[in-house]
């Protein structure tokens, strides 16, 4: 629960930091402070047990189907990273009290470094590789949003982007590689891991496995070549940058591989990797660094050159070296983390950063100047200051690389050596000369806590610089013993070791380093350069933001080939797939048992030459002759329904023949907005010979395709029927359902909860198209008069549609029209009744009844039928919807399931006995339902003719429909 | 020759005319020329349509098929009415 | 009555229609017939502004209707003649105006129907000025014969049918 | 052909020749349809088939099904009546559009000229 | 059994309930939203309650098995339609439910006005989305499916705009012809088999000849193809970016659960017909849906990358989401289902919510601003250097950035929230499932899937500095709290699902075990006997 | 009769797939509604072929064999009420969009080069 509690005090710090008021500088920072102080003392209460040589684990079930909890671990080398993280942390915050202004809103800030102090601790104190990948990317998170603080500024935004790309993909790498391990050892559990090195080491993925974790580490580290991020995530506020970005953060890369080292290390694979990268970063940080003229920009690429030792020294994977690693980490932590806060006070003093600008600070800064001067000198690794200690380690191990002979790792480390010298000279080169005139502002030294995390951390150096023995070295064993365990070895932390050859070789960097910044100065114009000699090709930065545009133009590019926005290449390859997809999977067809079939009847192919010839005529046709199309699609569908009727469903053609006539009705009345294609202005867009190719793809496709669906068709039907369960709706109708015609049967009982559906989707399409009317715009050619109105001829012209009717042209139609109407009715009664027992039922009648209906529309226009007749439409569809489910709910109140049939027999006098069965109520509820549909869609369209009529060639586009809309329909 | 073979021998002339009629009417729906030729040829093959039923139905001496035609008889003509209307006045509802 | 039946005719049309499609004479379908006979014309009634036919003399309308029930087939037979035997150049197909003192909605309706059922002829429209018939005519040989048969055959009885006692009834 | 073993030959006859005229009429109707000229009188083709054709079938089903059933079926006569009351219509729908849509066409091709209904 | 128990009649509520609700609503007058949007939240919390109890009684052991029958008209199996709630299908009934709470709550403040029935749109979408996952029967599944696409339709339009009815017609007429090949597929199915029940068409499979076997393979290729068009898979879902990114943010969300549908239905179908004791058809088209998967993934990230919009970015992300389960579908056929079906909850839960966000991030700045935000970003055109003093953050603005962070970790699969802990149990399942050497389809998908993962955290990224961090005046939005609210819970709903995370898995676990179990399920289903009628009550039947 | 009735379906679903296939909004209406024709035969015809066997049964006891199979009927029926609505919608939708953006592309937009 202690070991819990580290991990989520400063999560719940992050809350609480984040609800306070924009400008509690102050209580953030104790806030902060807080949390800083109580992780301390949690790490610090255990340490008595992680002293003793114990792992401290704690879990918490999470995920136990994928063995997988969460643990937390610590051992010695987690307890002395969780107390870099938290030491470092608390300092940094007690900098920033100072640093951020007090404009800045502080709760994000604070919440997200505190977020960040939880998710580092997370990452050092994993149990499970799993766990550590979520932390991981966690600290990428808090990263970018710590960079992105200032992000109204474009390089805070880019740096945070460029640090959050880099580093996330190195988490997902990193998660791949977590995963490959998993899979080897059988466990995600770190101790499990650490203890199965050899397993590992030798397995067929270990290659794999190291190069997912390297690329993970890497990246977080700023290794070559992920390195550029880092400089440019100095957009950061410093305190940021001396905690993330020099102290924890970056380590997080490092001390992961320290971490695995029993796990992955001690193969030439390991070496080259981890070595390689380590030693290109080392060198190329350096010398970058020294032509740099930002003062964080230095920095940073110095942190990119001792990331890059620390790495060499994992690379190289001795024991010794690992503990020179660990040492170094420490190290670098403390003076690094200094020398920003350094920086930081710089900048906010002088209000600059700029190396060309920056001149004799001494005189106005002398406690900083004197603090940062040490810590430069420990960075440059001059003797009694920690920063010697651990570079001598490092060049003592370089000498073992590659042998007796082999000499090239020794001479990278002097060189490293010489430029480090180089660019922390540069550094103090701020505090000498004369004082700069005209900075931006007038600089004083900084507030006395300000000062104070840096006086603390130079003085850590100086002490470890001259006391390793007592101060350091209990920490350091910590780790040591918990990364090495048995093969820990035996080492000296003493400040003179005797003359040996790394003490020439730190001499000859030192000297060397000095020589090196003259001569640059004096000869190369080092404080004028606008480039890094040599290496500025070398621009990661430049190259991210090219991968990064060309990643989204490349993908652009290739969307634009691999998908369309298009409806017609989307349509074909639905045609294409239902062509080719069902013969791929499938394969080819078996030999086909064939049953003898019905002979050829010419009269039946006759129709049906009928029928084809329509459709064909009516592809041929549909573009310029609309209405021609209309009538041959009416032609295909009459001989359909005269197929229905002549193979023995006479429901089917019953319907097929009135739903014919609901759409040429329904279609006319929309082609009424549908201004007309005309030939010639038409003309093609494209070169004719991309129209023939598209042609002649599009005619071989509908080829293929009615050719596979007539193959289909014809081998179902000679092949021989499954055994059905039609045969229980044929055999069970009447017994069961009440009814003879089985098709009804099936509508209203069987399978009424289709037709249920059914008229669902009946009332949402008649909503639908109602709203769509609703806010409907014409086309502005067809908003007016069609011109056959406006035709001074036709003596209609001149009259409403009503005296039409009454008096005009359609008088002696109108009479034979009225006079139907009763007639209409009643056979839609007709329909209905029977509909149980002989083809008809509630669709037909329904739709025979809205045809009635709408015959007297199109004979006396809307106005006049509606001024007569006030048929709602809306309440026919919510009636019938509600008395279908009304019905079927009655069923209940039997005990019974939803749409039980129930009948009730009625004895009447005269008639005799009545049966009335639920399901006729049902089939009511499905009559309404169509009739309100048709109803509403017909009658909404033509309602649209109204507005033109009322406004004749003006207000075209307003909205609304006028008279209309108020009228109830 | 029976009866059987008598009526069946005429059912088939007939339903063959009618088909022959239906193909005619097509023609003339495909060939046009103008719109009003196409809608005439239309309602003559729902007409024909209506025949083939009743022919049907003493073919198979059933009467399922009287009802398709009782349809056709008093609703086939409204598409022909609405396209018709909408030749002469542009739209169907006015 | 008049209120609850505006026209027995066609509520006995109604019923009949009902019994002939049942096929029935159960006095359950008398009962419904009835019932739909009573009901359709009620609930209709708003959409029928110029009401029911009124058959003043229904004897007059067998005789018509027997008359052109002879006509049409003739027609028929001429017509036939002419698809088949005639160059479509050859026929005389003419529009002819024919002037009408017909002036009972249904008495108009009822001759539209027989000019309609007799091939060789199509009604277009009456022409408001004038009350003139315009009408169509497959193959005309005298204009003048065609219009006096039209008043003399049709129109003339039609309105013995519709109109005798007072001219212009059944307009509501 | 079920059950018209059963149909006696005085009515067969008579059914016989009213289906072989009754499709002999709609065939030449729509021959008409197909071959006539003009639109005008192309109109006139269907009229016999739609009077003596469908006439004729209609006859021959009722006298069919009233001997085949020994009870009198005359709900045809129904259809008969539905396309009496319908076929008029049609008709004078489609020859006004024609013509009025022929007058607005020649109006279009020379303004100037005012045709009266031809 | 004379009386069916009441708890049966459960079953079928979520269908009733909104087709009831809608149809009352139908005839209310369009101006009465207050009451319209009453009756829907009603109906909505209702709905919740019933899902959550139907989940209860499956995983309670109140049905045998688990599995629930309700006999729709009292007609046993297959001759009737017969809906099946399992631990699966009560799942998706309250994944339903809860989204469609958060939008109808978020709907409530601007949407429903924006055009007339809204409400009772959105109630027969829910029946549609509820029949779906209830049913057993294909047919019926095609009836369900065009309730919800009729109604998505008047949805998707709903708003009325160019840009709406355009995508509105592509998406339209896909679904037009998508919903033909559904039925060809159905016929041919019935044509092969005799019967259109999915339990009794897996018992079937077995048994039919060499012939019938491979119609019915043809017409399940035929029926996948409709399914997989509204699942979005590569490449039939060209309509969905494009109709994503025009739907209403209400909407969209819900488009999120529909793509789903068509994913849930290839489930259910393939794990009944083609799983175990299939015969010879046993594992048909897997590796095709597997294929396709990966194909999908590839399309969705590339799409993510090339996308500049919130809408179209969450349309490829659907594609992603739809595109991996179809793989994890096909690739193992069920070994790692659970893991799977985790991946459904986490990413259609913050889709849903990455839909609405969007829309009220939307209302920080004009689009056109960010256009020319990015590309001086790309060309790395630095703005002058300002004063390095923050901009604050007032707190809609922190919500909606915390929102969005956390709706795209999901969507990307980062660390720590559900996303994560979906992608890493499906690897790991998916490692698991061969012990001895790992076929290399799976390193491909598991590749993909890491790299689809970072092509949805450069694009989220992007848009989301965008839209956040852009330089200029920031102006907080004008929030309402109803719009918030569901937002939030989406959001907290994700994050429940990581900390729960073992629970979820468990449930999932015994969802996957019966799932697998097809032989159970068609016997449970083909087994439920109808009610009995009571012998006075002559002569119903 | 097989044989013809599977070409038929066959030439109208050909020429169905060629009209979606066009740029026009009417043309895909067209296409849509030839295809369902096709569609609605092909589900009919798995029931097989029937002439003069409508599944109207007199007595409860009754030779199955003796009649049409029902069940395709009864979902071509459905089949035909749904086509019948989405055609509307797409109709309505259609003239909307000529309306608004004033193209009958069925994109919404005539293409851009
Ligand atoms: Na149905
Ligand atoms: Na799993």
């Amino acid at each position: 629960m202690l070991l819990a509690s580290l991990v989520l005090l400063p999560f719940l710090g992050s809350v609480l930091a984040a609800l306070m008021p924009q400008d509690a500088r102050n209580r953030e920072s104790w806030l902060a402070i807080g949390v800083a102080v109580g992780g301390l003392a949690i790490a610090a209460a255990l340490f008595p047990q992680v002293a003793a040589g114990e792992v401290v684990r704690a879990e918490f079930a999470w995920l136990p189907a994928e063995g997988l909890d969460f643990v937390l671990r610590v051992d010695g080398l987690a307890w002395v990273f969780s107390m870099l993280v938290l030491a470092i942390g608390l300092l940094v915050v007690l900098y920033a009290r100072y640093y951020m202004s007090p404009e800045d809103p502080v709760p994000r800030f604070f919440a997200f470094l505190l977020a960040f102090m939880g998710s580092m601790l997370g990452v050092v104190l994993s149990g499970n590789l799993v766990q550590l990948v979520v932390f991981w990317e966690l600290t990428s998170l808090t990263s970018f949003l710590l960079i992105g603080y200032w992000h109204h500024r474009a390089d805070a935004r880019r740096g945070a982007r460029m640090a959050f790309t880099v580093t996330a993909t190195g988490g997902l790498c990193l998660m791949a590689g977590v995963l490959v391990l998993g899979h080897i050892v059988g466990s995600y559990d770190l101790d499990v891991v650490l203890a199965a090195g050899d397993q590992i080491r030798d397995h067929e993925l270990y290659l794999p496995a190291l190069v997912l974790v390297a690329l993970g580490a890497l990246t977080k580290s700023a290794q070559f070549p992920f390195h550029f991020w880092l400089p440019h995530a100095m957009a950061a506020p410093t305190p940021v940058s001396s905690y993330l970005h020099s102290a924890t953060m970056v380590k997080a890369g490092v001390f992961l591989l320290v971490r695995l080292w029993p796990a992955l290390a001690g193969t030439p694979e390991w070496t080259w990797i981890i070595g390689g990268a380590g030693v290109c970063t080392l060198l190329i940080g350096a010398f970058v660094a020294i032509f740099q003229h930002d003062l964080k920009g230095l920095l940073a690429y110095s942190t990119i050159s001792h990331l890059g030792l620390i790495t060499v020294l994992i690379g190289i994977g001795t024991p010794l070296a690992i503990v020179a690693a660990i040492f170094h980490i420490l190290n670098h932590a403390t003076f690094k983390a200094s020398l920003f806060m350094a920086a930081g006070i710089i900048d906010h003093e002088t209000g600059t950063r700029d190396l060309r600008v920056l001149r004799g600070l001494r005189h106005k800064l002398p406690i900083t100047a004197t603090l940062a001067i040490v810590a430069s000198a420990a960075m440059a690794g001059v003797p009694l200051l920690n920063g010697f200690l651990s570079k001598e380690m490092f060049f003592a191990e370089t000498l073992h690389v590659g042998g007796d002979r082999n000499w090239w790792m020794s001479y990278a480390a002097v060189a490293m050596g010489m430029f480090s010298v180089a660019y922390s000279l540069r550094f103090i080169s701020v505090f000498f000369g004369t004082p700069a005139q005209g900075l931006p502002r007038d600089p004083h030294e900084p507030p006395r806590w300000m000062r104070f995390p840096v006086e603390l951390l130079v003085l850590a150096c100086l002490v470890v610089g001259v006391a390793p023995g007592v101060s350091i070295e209990p920490l350091l064993h910590l780790a040591v013993v918990a990364t090495l365990g048995e093969d820990a070895p035996a080492y000296d932390l003493a400040v003179w070791h005797g003359f040996n050859l790394p003490l020439l070789m730190s001499v000859c960097a030192l000297v060397g380093g000095m020589l090196l910044y003259g001569v640059l100065r004096r000869h190369f114009d080092l404080a004028r350069r606008e480039r890094v000699p040599l290496l500025h090709r070398l621009n990661g930065a430049q190259a991210y933001e090219t991968t990064m545009l060309q990643l989204t133009r490349g993908a652009e590019w290739l969307l634009r080939r691999v998908g369309t926005r298009r409806l017609q290449p989307q349509l074909m390859l639905m045609m294409l797939a239902l062509l080719l997809i069902p013969l791929l999977l499938a394969g080819a067809p078996p030999a086909w048992t064939v049953i003898p079939v019905r002979g050829f009847d010419p009269i039946f192919a006759g129709m049906w030459l009928i029928g084809a010839g329509c459709a064909l005529a009516a592809a041929w046709m549909a573009k310029y002759h609309r209405l021609a199309a209309l009538a041959l699609v009416g032609g295909t569908g009459i001989v359909t329904a005269a197929t229905f009727l002549w193979l023995s469903a006479p429901d089917l053609a019953l319907t097929q023949l009135m739903v014919e006539t609901v759409t040429t009705v329904l279609i006319l009345l929309g082609l009424r907005w549908l201004p007309p294609r005309i030939e010639s202005i038409a003309g093609p867009v494209q070169p004719p010979w991309q129209v023939w190719t598209r042609r002649t793809r599009d005619l071989a496709l509908a080829v293929g395709g009615g050719l596979a669906l007539a193959a289909l068709t014809h081998a179902v039907l000679v092949h021989p029927a499954s055994d059905t369960i039609a045969d229980f709706f044929l055999l069970n109708a009447l017994g069961g359902g009440g009814g003879s015609n089985v098709v009804n049967v099936l509508l209203v009982d069987f399978r009424s909860f289709d037709t249920l559906g059914e008229i669902t989707v009946l009332a949402v399409v008649a909503l639908t198209v109602y709203a769509l009317l609703r806010r409907f715009r014409p086309a502005p050619e067809s908003a007016g008069i069609p011109p056959q109105q406006r035709f001074e001829g036709d003596p209609a012209s001149r009259q409403s549609p009503a005296e039409q009717a009454g008096s005009g042209y359609l008088l002696v139609p109108g009479i034979y029209l009225r006079l139907l109407l009763p007639f209409m009715g009643v056979i839609a009664v007709y329909f209905f009744m029977r509909g149980h027992n002989l083809p008809g039922g509630g669709f037909v009648a329904g739709l025979i009844f809205a045809v009635a209906i709408l015959v007297q529309y199109m004979l006396a226009g809307t106005v006049w039928v509606e001024s007569r007749l006030n048929l709602r439409p809306h309440r026919w569809l919510g009636f019938g919807l509600l008395l279908a489910c009304t019905t079927g709910l009655g069923a209940w109140w039997f005990g019974h399931p939803f749409l039980t049939t129930h009948t009730a027999h009625v004895e009447w006098p005269l008639v005799g006995e009545l049966h009335l069965p639920s399901a006729f109520v049902f089939d009511l509820g499905v009559f309404a339902v169509v009739v309100g549909t048709t109803m509403l869609m017909l009658v909404a369209l033509a309602h649209q003719s109204l507005r033109a009529h009322r406004h004749p060639g003006e207000d075209l586009t307003a909205d609304g429909q006028g008279g209309a809309e108020g009228r109830r329909i | 020759m029976t009866t059987a073979t008598l009526l069946s021998a005429a059912t088939l002339f007939a339903l063959a005319c009618v088909v022959l009629a239906m193909l005619l009417c097509t023609l003339r729906l495909m060939i046009g020329p103008s719109a009003q030729d196409r809608v005439l040829a239309l309602d003559t093959l729902w007409m024909c349509v209506m025949v083939l039923a009743l022919l049907l139905g003493i073919r198979h001496g059933s009467q399922i098929y009287f009802e398709a035609a009782l349809i056709i008889a008093l609703l086939g003509f409204v598409s022909t009415i609405a396209l018709a209307k909408f030749l002469m006045r542009g739209e169907v509802i006015e | 009555m008049r209120r609850w039946l505006p026209s027995p005719l066609l509520s006995a049309s109604l019923l009949l229609m009902w019994l002939m499609l049942n096929q029935s004479l159960e006095p359950a379908h008398w009962l419904l017939g009835g019932a739909l006979g009573v009901l359709a014309p009620l609930l209709s009634q708003p959409l029928q502004p110029h009401g029911h036919a009124r058959i003043r003399r229904p004897l007059a309308l067998f005789r018509l209707l027997w008359m052109a029930a002879i006509e049409i087939v003739r027609s028929c037979f001429n017509v036939t003649q002419i698809i088949l035997l005639r160059r479509s150049a050859d026929v005389n197909s003419q529009f002819i105006r024919v002037p009408l003192d017909l002036k009972s909605p249904h008495g108009l309706a009822l001759l539209s129907c027989l000019i309609n059922s007799t091939p060789g002829t199509v009604w277009v429209e009456i022409l408001p000025d004038g009350h003139e018939l315009l009408l169509h005519v497959f193959d005309l040989h005298d204009e003048a014969w065609w219009v006096h048969t039209i008043k003399t055959r049709y129109e003339q009885p039609i309105i013995e049918v519709f109109e005798t006692p007072e001219p212009g009834g059944g307009r509501t | 052909m079920s059950g018209a073993e059963s149909l006696p030959w005085w009515a067969a006859i008579p059914v016989a020749l009213l289906l072989v005229l009754g499709g002999i009429v709609t065939l030449v109707g729509t021959l008409g349809l197909a071959r006539l000229q003009s639109f005008y009188q192309r109109i006139h083709g269907p009229a016999i088939s739609i009077a003596l054709g469908a006439g004729c079938i209609l006859l021959a089903s009722m006298l069919y099904f009233t001997v085949m059933q020994s009870r009198l079926v005359i709900h045809e006569l129904l259809i008969s009546v539905f396309v009496l009351m319908t076929a008029p219509v049609v008709s004078m729908l489609i020859m006004r559009a024609a013509v009025y849509r022929d007058l607005r066409a020649a109006r279009e091709m020379d303004p100037g000229n005012d045709a009266g209904n031809s | 059994m004379t009386v069916l128990p009441w708890l049966n009649h459960l079953i079928i509520v979520p269908v009733l309930l909104p087709l009831i609700v809608g149809a009352l609503m139908i005839p209310i007058n369009q101006k009465r939203h207050g009451l319209k949007f009453g009756l829907g939240l009603a109906s909505g919390m209702l709905l919740w309650a019933v899902a959550v109890a139907l989940l209860v009684l499956a995983d309670g052991g109140y049905w045998p098995g688990g599995i629930g029958v309700y006999l729709a008209a009292n007609w046993a199996a297959p001759f009737g339609i017969a809906l099946v709630a399992d631990r699966l299908s009560a799942l998706m009934l309250v994944l339903t439910a809860t989204i469609a709470l958060a939008v109808l709550v978020f709907s409530a403040r601007r949407w429903d006005r924006v055009g007339v029935s809204f409400h009772p749109l959105f109630q027969f979408l829910l029946m549609g989305l509820n029949g779906a996952f209830l049913t057993n029967d294909l047919f019926n599944l095609f009836v369900f499916f065009e309730v919800m696409l009729a109604a998505s339709y008047g949805l998707v339009l709903h708003g009325y705009n160019l840009r709406r009815i355009q995508a509105g017609m592509q998406y339209i007429a896909v679904n037009l012809v998508a919903s033909l090949v559904f039925l060809i597929g159905v016929s041919l199915i019935y044509a092969a088999s005799g019967t259109l029940n999915i339990a009794d068409l897996g018992a079937r499979v077995a048994l039919l000849g060499a012939q019938d076997a491979w119609l019915l393979q043809v017409g399940a290729a035929v029926l996948a193809l409709a399914f997989l068009t509204k699942g979005a898979m590569w490449p039939l879902g060209f309509w969905l970016p494009t109709t994503y990114a025009s739907a209403s943010a209400p909407v969209g969300a819900m488009l999120v659960l529909m793509t789903k549908v068509g994913v849930y239905a290839v489930l259910r179908v393939w794990l009944a017909v083609f799983g175990e004791g299939a015969g010879a058809a046993e594992g048909f088209g897997f590796a095709a849906l597997t294929l396709g998967g990966m194909a999908t993934v590839l399309f969705g990230a590339i799409g993510m990358l090339a996308s500049q919009d919130g809408g179209r970015m969450a349309g490829y992300g659907a594609i992603v989401s739809s595109g991996t389960l179809l793989a994890v579908i096909g690739h193992s056929g069920g070994a790692v289902l659970a893991s799977g079906l985790y991946y459904l909850l986490g990413s259609t839960l913050a889709m849903a919510a990455f839909m609405l966000l969007i829309e009220l991030t939307e209302r920080i700045r004009p689009p056109g601003a960010a256009l020319i935000a990015i590309t001086m970003e790309a060309f790395a055109i630095e703005d002058k250097p300002e004063d390095p003093v923050g901009v604050g953050i007032p707190g809609t603005l922190a919500f909606l950035g915390l929102s969005f962070a956390a709706c795209a970790l999901v969507i990307a699969g980062m660390p720590p929230l559900a996303g994560f802990v979906a992608k890493f149990s499906l690897f790991h399942a998916m490692l698991a499932a061969a012990p001895e050497g790992v076929p290399a389809t799976t390193w491909g998908l598991i590749g993909l899937m890491i790299l689809a993962g970072l092509a949805a955290i450069i694009a989220l990224m992007r848009l989301g500095v965008r839209t956040f961090w852009a330089a200029g005046a920031v102006t907080p939005p004008r929030l309402q709290f109803s719009e918030a609210v569901p937002v939030g819970a989406l959001v907290i709903l994700c994050v429940l699902l990581t900390v729960q995370a073992g629970t979820v898995f468990d449930y999932l676990d015994r969802t996957t075990a019966g799932l697998l179990r097809s032989g159970d399920y068609a016997a449970r289903v083909l087994g439920e006997p109808p009610v009995l009628r009571a012998p006075g009550a002559e002569g119903a039947r | 009769m097989e044989l013809v009735l599977a070409i038929s379906v066959g030439v109208v679903f050909g020429a169905g797939i060629w009209l979606i296939l066009r740029p026009r909004t009417f043309q895909l209406i067209t296409g849509l509604l030839l295809m369902s024709y096709a569609v609605n035969l092909v589900i009919f015809a798995m029931g097989r072929l029937w002439v003069d066997k409508p599944p109207i049964t007199p007595t409860p006891a009754i030779d199955p064999a003796q009649f049409a199979d029902p069940l395709p009927q009864g979902l071509v029926l459905t089949a035909i009420v749904i086509g019948f609505a989405t055609t509307a919608l797409y109709l309505v939708m259609m003239i909307g969009a000529r309306g608004l953006s004033g193209s009958d592309h069925v994109d919404g937009e005539e293409p851009r080069e």
